[in-house]
């Protein structure tokens, strides 16, 4: 028998259509992956399931749990349902828990608010007993914590442990990991297949990562603006894709492109024994600040047209080298040479290197002033030319770099606003490129972008690759997205660089342990090529 | 903790060196001569000269600056010229008139703007939402003199109730003095808590908004319970500084609502002493003021780290 | 019944009625708490305190006081002649700071006789000596007391002074082995409310028995129509003026003095600054006293002839110049009045609004200004015209030479026509613009009896008030 | 639209224009005395009654509406004048000892009770609209200083200003072009709050004597003048009592309505 029926669902709000003719379903222990572009109502469908949609919202169809219909329960009833029968985690484990409460009162309040029966002690008991399932030993991590005190994946689990305290029938996870590191990232995904498989409990996973899909779940359902485009098991559907937008889907994931050769090795970027120190507030009175290390000892040279790329984990330093490498903060030690001159020289960043640097942010809303239009925003490097161009000859400089990006000339007098991510995020290469810079670094450039959209800037980098000989720095946590655009690739762990080489041969063969725990933890899609050939 | 304190300290030590000198340099260039206030029209040159000599008014300022700083270090503010009594003495009884007040004050304000901030909150865009919201409004724009001069008339003068101002004082009891302060304490709070209320329900519906009441309420919390549970204590932050705010204000800005009802605060003393020239009164008392602002936020801050665990860890 | 609660505008600075101007002083413990050898009784008049008799030497250069027996100051010590040596001593000490040094400067040598009499010579006659000894400033005081005499006044009246709560109120109760008739009442509590709004609710709400110099005369009608209140309309010795800096250009030119004078129309101030409540002036001198020569004819409400004076004096667009007021209703309303009145003729008088510590700073002291407005409270205080560095710098030889004259005359007659002619010489000269004599309202409970109508000097005398049954 | 902007502006715009107009025509001369009389309830000769004095209170009210807006528009100008740059220097320099000086002095201005201080500017330079200017304007400073520089702080931490510098951008140049244009909403909607307070204050202190002067009428001053005859003319205090609300109230509420509609945060909420 079925767990969760949805059917027909269609809903929406203030007259806008979210959801349209929905239907699923979800048996016992099994784990059924939603997939999709954002904003296709993901996250809706699994409100509409705890009904806790906004307000004003308007719901025909059914959501039955076992015999129960949820649209026609009262909000008692289903108050009573919420936590007991469906458990929900929710995607930001930074924001999800409480911060004034400890996390083992947030834990056993599911329980008690279920059985005011269940003393205190007994409560947390049981709480203790659930951390301790979600790999949160009480040794280690008492109850008496608060969220402040516990990383990113930490605090996913107590979201977890919430939601599975009271052995639920039906877990809703709404895109659990995408906050998180590809190591913690797999931890979590573990866990939650262990839940599954273990209890019997049902798993209704939202997620965008198309490998995570492939890899866990049992079904697959695909949606796109509001519908379910394609659903069925995972395995048929992967070697089976009906529908178009599956297909592109899963292309633009497995996206590679093809760079062109690299001219000779000349030298054009040398880092020398960089280290980047940040003060911290002094702990005692009189003590010694102390010390952040956030780049130790970084060295590494870069040649001209040649493509580097630079991962690790969230925290490790990638951004702090990025900034001093632009020349934005000066470094504690060491040198960084750009065409053999320094890139900041006594206190001052040197103004005749920083016109040779470009860069090109992950954040493609945050990267633009909102209040200037296209054209006065792609031509602000021109601010470091002495003699900028004007006029005609500004306005041939914006075509061009638009052009080159794939955008229109007539684009120029729009505000950011009026584009959407990956429009945003060609607008901001063709700020980078407009003074033909020597060297770009991209800092998390495509992170923040759909698969699809991703893999059209890749292209486009390709292509730019081509037609400028470009060098660039190219920053990421995707393993997959830099072993298609780099040459070289640098591995980076606590500031430092564990392991450099050719960018196949380390992916293929990774020789610190650091690497390898790296690539391990990264899902990858199935070789689907090869199944069906 | 400790450096955290002490960095207060330090820049509380220098804010008051400041404000001293700020304060005496102002109130010394001030025309107006304390002793000839004291004798009126009809002083006497020599009989000026004299006072002037008794009240140390012919030192130098620099001497004078160094004697009141000097003073109040070893706690003694010095003599009021007018009332040639120990400033220490006079402050300290203003002090039972004016913390009373603010106190009371505030926890008017308090109890009406709690609730009805939580009320709004929870209806957001209701009825009862708008119809709060429009008092709150209103609240802050009514000139609190104009309030309390509309109190008297109502309950004073008309009804009677309450007393049209004065103070009797401690040694009547409390229920007398709670009884006396009640119109002033109205008047005062009216503003203060439709500010209140407005911070509450802004900042309620901020959190409300937060993904971990949607947490809560995936637990089975109703509503009702993930407002009282979770929305309340983290709703309280941005409150509690508007809160500290307030109590300064009160203390200090009361004056003129001290002047409506003539109650012996430490605001009819300041707008006393600064007619009549009372030079070092005003001073103190104004020193007093900027210590207590800056010890009421050093308070708030340490209640911060009370309702939010995150501040604790930090300092 | 038998307390009562009495309120006042100002509180004193402090309770020596000895070494300060402050009337507010002399408000509270003027024949309450202390008494001189004469005193002023609630009409005005001069009679015995303290002395119960006096002889004056034919020159008028010694006076020769008798003692009451049995007076007893509040700390049990008994009143001698030794107190009173110490006491007219202490005023012409050389660090003394006494507020009116000049009344008693002709005291040359008091000796003890014996201890009920004592003997007060003078360097020349003096015929105010008896009306100048009745004020605050000479009451008795001793010398076991005087260290803190500020915060504790010990004197010999009816009332011993109990405590003082600064900024609210002073309290005293009756003194049992007071020499003359006990006061009726118990305890009397004087309470401090300058906010005319104030003054008007605490009166309202009953929270005050007796509302001594009430500030706000328009609510006065109210208190007349309630039948829980009495309302008493006294005089003062407060002559209100327009002063008119005689230094200063243009009103060193009488014609332009003379100008505003006619520009002024009393009876539009009186009603609107006062609510009626004054008695118009022509010169500087009380309408009760015998011996006032009304004069208001002279400077009556003339705005033609005004500008006809400005014309006369060159000044036919008018000109601009400055009103200095300070912070009673009588000014700050008066003065707006004026302001009005003033521009009809073309006078352009720019208002600022002073507190008293600057009044005194700019106005009186520095001479910086062209016009302010004061009530003169002090009683037969006409004398003021003949000190040329007063503040309205009035200086005129002649004026000078009949004050001094006038000081030496004993012989009341003399002493009467002297003084009409000084008001006459005052009034000529329209030295300044004489507006009216402040009215002193009092407000008190229905069933309170005895309380002074008038103020001949700034006292509130409880000794005689007692509750009606 | 939004409720509150429409009414807010409707009542502000009244004001305004009662202010403006006063500088042409009042019924009356604001200043006309005619103690006859004093005192009239409102009627059809003079709408809203007169006072004390006799004067038209219609007229004082339009003239002191000029007052009251003069004031608060002026102190608020000095604060914005003053504090805005001051935010954006301390927000360039976070962290460095200007920022450190800014914001202490800040806090010192903060801990200074207002109202002593203005009323001892006033002792100090006399009383008169243009101290009370000064004076409200003063703590007027710290209140903008405080807004911009954690706008501008934050804004400090977004991408767009790390492309402004990596294009070699002086910090001051950022400011200007970058950091002041995206605070300039958050300073609008403060500066219509510190208007109404400005208004208030401007009433407190001519209550106590100590704003504009005579005979240029002041709402503030209008209601000392009201106070002693509330029982007998209460028309007196509750004619210029309005004005003040109104004038606050529609400040506020434009003040509200303008946030609603400049935070597209909450107009994303509204939607
Ligand atoms: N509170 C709301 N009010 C109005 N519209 C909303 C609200 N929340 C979401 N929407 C709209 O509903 C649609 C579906 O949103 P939903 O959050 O389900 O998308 P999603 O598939 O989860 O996307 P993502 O992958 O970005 O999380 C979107 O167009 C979104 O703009
Ligand atoms: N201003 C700062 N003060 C103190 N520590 C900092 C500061 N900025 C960054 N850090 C620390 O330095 C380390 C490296 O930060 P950085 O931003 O370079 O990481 P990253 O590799 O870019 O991470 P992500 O992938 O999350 O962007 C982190 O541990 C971070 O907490
Ligand atoms: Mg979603
Ligand atoms: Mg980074
Ligand atoms: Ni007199």
């Amino acid at each position: 028998m079925t767990l969760l029926t949805v059917s027909n669902l269609s809903l929406s709000i203030h007259g806008l259509h979210i959801l349209d003719g929905v239907t699923f379903s979800v048996d016992p222990g099994e784990i059924v992956a939603v997939t999709g572009e954002s904003g296709s109502g993901k996250s809706m469908t699994a409100l509409a399931a705890m009904q806790l949609l906004p307000k004003g919202t308007t719901t025909t169809g059914h959501i039955m749990l076992g015999d129960d219909d949820l649209t026609q329960m009262s909000e008692a009833a289903l108050c009573n349902m919420r936590g007991n029968d469906i458990g929900m985690v929710f995607q930001e484990p930074m924001t999800a828990l409480n911060p004034v409460q400890s996390i083992g009162r947030q834990v056993a309040e599911t329980i008690r608010v279920h059985d005011s029966s269940i003393s205190r002690a007994e409560a947390e008991a049981r709480a203790a007993e659930t951390l301790e399932r979600v790999g949160l030993p009480q040794e280690r991590f008492p109850l008496s914590r608060f969220p402040h005190e516990l990383s990113g994946g930490q605090r996913q689990r107590v979201v977890i442990a919430i939601a599975i305290a009271l052995r639920p029938r039906l877990l809703i996870a709404d895109e659990p990991t995408t906050a998180l590191d590809v190591t913690t990232q797999a931890q979590i995904l573990q866990l939650l297949t262990r839940l599954a498989r273990e209890d019997g409990m049902g798993l209704l996973m939202i997620t965008h990562d198309l490998a995570v899909v492939a890899d866990m779940a049992d079904r697959i359902i695909v949606m796109r603006k509001g519908q379910i485009v394609e659903q069925g098991e995972t395995q048929s559907l992967l070697h089976n894709m009906q529908h178009p937008y599956t297909k592109m889907l899963f292309d633009a994931s497995r996206h590679e492109v093809n760079l062109p050769e690299a001219p000779a090795p000349v030298p054009l970027l040398e880092v020398k024994d960089v280290c980047r120190d940040y003060r911290l507030p002094r702990k005692t009175l009189f003590g010694q600040p102390g010390q952040f290390r956030a780049v130790d000892n970084v060295s590494f040279t870069l040649n001209r047209g040649e493509r580097l790329g630079l991962v690790g984990e969230s925290g490790c330093g990638k951004s702090t080298l990025t900034r001093a490498i632009l020349g934005l903060e000066p470094v504690q030690e060491g040198s960084i040479l750009l065409d053999g001159e320094p890139v900041f020289t006594g206190t001052k960043p040197n103004l005749n290197v920083r016109r040779k640097l470009q860069v090109v942010f992950q954040d493609p809303f945050g990267s633009f002033n909102p209040r200037h239009r296209v054209d006065r925003l792609v031509t602000e490097p021109f601010h470091l030319l002495d003699t900028p161009p004007q006029g005609a000859e500004r306005t041939r400089a914006i075509d061009e770099a638009l052009t080159a990006v794939g955008l229109r000339p007539k684009d120029a007098r729009k505000y950011i606003h009026e584009f959407s991510g990956g429009q945003r995020q060609r607008i901001a290469i063709a700020r980078a490129l407009i003074i033909r810079p020597e060297l770009i670094l991209f800092d998390e450039a495509v992170s923040a972008l759909d698969v699809s959209v991703r893999a059209q800037i890749l292209d486009l980098l390709a292509d730019l690759c081509g037609h400028y000989d470009l060098t660039y720095l190219f920053i990421s946590h995707d393993l997959s997205v830099v072993r298609s655009v780099t040459d070289r690739v640098l591995v980076m762990k606590s500031g430092q660089i564990v392991e450099a080489g050719e960018t196949a041969k380390v992916f293929d063969a990774p020789q610190h342990a650091y690497t390898q725990a790296l690539i391990a933890a990264a899902p990858v899609l199935p070789d689907l090529s090869q199944a069906t050939g | 903790m400790l450096r955290y304190t002490a960095k207060r300290f330090l820049s509380l030590l220098i804010s008051l060196a400041v404000a001293s000198l700020v304060i005496f340099v102002v109130i010394e260039v001030a025309p107006g001569d304390p002793a000839s206030f004291m004798l009126g029209m009809n002083a006497q040159p020599e009989t000026l000269a004299a006072l002037r000599t008794e009240l140390g008014l012919d030192q130098s300022r620099l001497d004078r600056y160094l004697a009141w700083v000097g003073g109040m270090l070893t706690g003694d503010f010095g003599t009021s010229y007018t009332y040639r009594t120990p400033v220490t003495e006079m402050i300290g009884d203003r002090l039972w008139v004016s913390v009373p007040l603010a106190i009371y004050a505030l926890a008017l304000s308090i109890i009406v703007a709690f609730p009805a901030g939580i009320y709004a909150a929870s209806r957001r865009g209701g009825a009862g939402d708008i119809g709060v919201m429009g008092a709150t409004q209103l609240g802050v724009a009514v000139p609190n003199f104009w309030f309390a001069m509309i109190l008297v008339l109502i309950f004073s003068i008309n009804l009677r109730w309450f007393s049209a101002g004065g103070f009797v004082g401690w040694d009547k009891g409390l229920w007398a003095g709670l009884h006396a302060l009640t119109l002033p304490a109205i008047a005062l709070a009216l503003p203060q808590a439709a500010i209140l209320a407005r911070v509450m329900r802004s900042s309620l519906l901020d959190v409300l908004g937060e993904d971990f009441m949607r947490t809560a309420r995936a637990k089975g919390l109703t509503a009702r319970q993930a407002l009282w549970r979770h929305g309340l204590r983290n709703a309280l932050i941005p409150v509690l500084t508007i809160i500290g705010l307030q109590f300064s204000f009160l203390l200090a800005g009361s004056i003129i609502i001290e002047q409506v009802f003539y109650l012996p605060g430490l605001g009819r003393l300041v707008f006393q002493s600064i007619s009549a020239r009372d030079l070092i009164v005003v001073e103190s008392v104004v020193m007093l003021l900027v210590f207590s602002v800056i010890v009421v936020n050093f308070l708030v801050d340490l209640a911060y780290a009370a309702v939010d665990p995150r501040l604790r860890a930090r300092t | 019944k038998e307390d009562i609660t009495v309120a006042l505008q100002l509180e004193p600075p402090h309770l020596d009625p000895t070494s300060a101007a402050a009337g507010a002083i002399d408000s509270v413990l003027y024949s309450n708490v202390f008494e001189g050898l004469t005193r002023f009784m609630g009409d005005g008049s001069v009679v015995p305190g303290l002395a119960e008799s006096w002889e004056i030497s034919e020159d008028g250069l010694t006076y020769t006081f008798k003692l009451r027996e049995g007076v007893t100051f509040h700390d049990g010590s008994t009143m001698d002649a030794e107190d009173v040596k110490f006491t007219l001593d202490r005023i012409n000490a050389e660090d003394s700071a006494n507020a009116q040094k000049a009344l008693y400067s002709a005291i040359s040598e008091v000796n003890v006789i014996d201890p009920q009499t004592v003997e007060v010579k003078l360097s020349e006659p003096n015929g105010n000596m008896l009306f100048n000894l009745a004020w605050g400033d000479a009451v008795i005081v001793a010398p076991e007391s005087i260290e803190n005499i500020k915060q504790t006044p010990i004197g010999t009246g009816a009332f011993k002074f109990d405590d003082w709560s600064q900024g609210d109120k002073i309290t005293l109760s009756r003194y049992e082995d007071y020499w003359g008739e006990p006061a009726t009442l118990e305890t009397a509590t004087f309470k401090f409310i300058s906010d005319p709004t104030a003054a008007f609710a605490a009166v309202m709400a009953e929270d005050v028995d007796v509302f001594a110099g009430f500030p706000a005369p328009e609510n006065i009608p109210q208190f007349e129509a309630d039948p829980r209140f009495q309302v008493l309309i006294g005089s003062t010795e407060g002559e209100t003026i327009l002063s008119i800096n005689n230094k200063q250009a243009p009103f060193d030119n009488v014609k332009v003095r003379q100008a505003v004078a006619h520009a002024i129309d009393r009876q539009a101030i009186i009603d609107g600054a006062m609510f009626g409540y004054g008695t118009p002036i022509g010169t500087h001198f009380a309408p009760h006293n015998p011996d006032y020569v009304d004069l208001t004819e002279m400077s009556g409400h003339d705005p033609e002839k005004a500008k006809a004076l400005l014309a006369e004096a060159g000044f036919e667009d008018g000109f601009e110049t400055t009103l200095h007021l300070p912070p009673p209703s009588y000014a700050r309303r008066g003065g707006e009045i004026i302001a009005a009145q003033l521009a009809e003729v073309g006078i352009k008088a720019e208002i600022t609004n002073v507190e008293w510590a600057q009044w005194l700073e700019t106005v009186f002291k520095g001479k910086d200004f062209g016009l302010t407005i004061v009530s003169h409270t002090e009683p037969m205080d006409i004398n003021i015209y003949a000190n040329p560095d007063y503040y309205f710098q009035y200086d005129n030889a002649e004026f000078q030479s009949l004050i001094a004259e006038f000081n030496k005359t004993a012989d009341p007659a003399a002493r009467s026509e002297m003084l009409a002619k000084a008001q006459q010489m005052i009034a000529e000269d329209y030295v300044n613009g004489y507006l009216f004599q402040l009215a002193f309202p009092t407000i008190a409970k229905a069933d309170l009896k005895g309380i002074w109508k008038n103020a001949p000097t700034q006292a509130t005398d409880l000794t005689a008030v007692s509750w009606r049954e | 639209m939004n409720r509150n902007l429409i009414l807010g502006a409707t009542l502000t715009a009244v004001f305004l224009l009662a202010a403006l107009i006063s500088f042409v025509w009042t019924p009356y001369d604001y200043a006309g005395l005619d103690i006859a009389n004093k005192l009239q309830g409102p009627s059809a000769v003079h709408p809203l009654g007169t006072d004390h004095f006799g004067r038209d209170i219609l007229s004082m009210i339009m003239v002191g509406a000029r007052t009251s807006i003069a004031v608060a528009l002026v102190a608020v100008g000095i604060g914005m004048g003053a504090g805005v740059p001051l935010g954006l220097w301390a927000a360039a320099r976070r962290g460095s000892l200007v920022d450190e000086i800014i914001m202490r002095g800040n806090d010192l201005v903060f801990a200074f009770p207002a109202i002593v201080i203005a009323i001892l500017i006033t002792a100090v330079f006399g009383a008169g609209a243009i101290n009370a200017i000064i004076a409200i304007g003063i703590f007027n400073i710290p209140v903008f200083a405080r807004i911009t520089r954690g706008a501008a702080l934050s804004l400090w931490q977004r991408e767009f200003i790390l492309a402004a510098r990596v294009a070699g951008k002086s910090a001051a140049r950022i400011s200007a072009e970058h950091i002041l244009p995206n605070v300039a909403n958050l300073l609008i909607v403060q500066g219509t709050i510190q208007f109404s307070l400005g208004i208030l204050a401007e009433a407190g202190l001519s209550y106590v004597g100590l704003g504009a002067q005579p005979p240029v009428p002041s709402w503030g001053r209008m209601l000392a003048d009201a106070q002693t005859m509330v029982s007998i003319a209460p028309h007196m205090a509750l004619m210029p009592g309005f004005a003040i609300i109104l004038t606050v109230l529609g400040l506020n509420l434009m003040g509200d309505g303008l946030r609603d509609l400049l935070d597209p945060r909450l107009r994303v909420a509204r939607t």
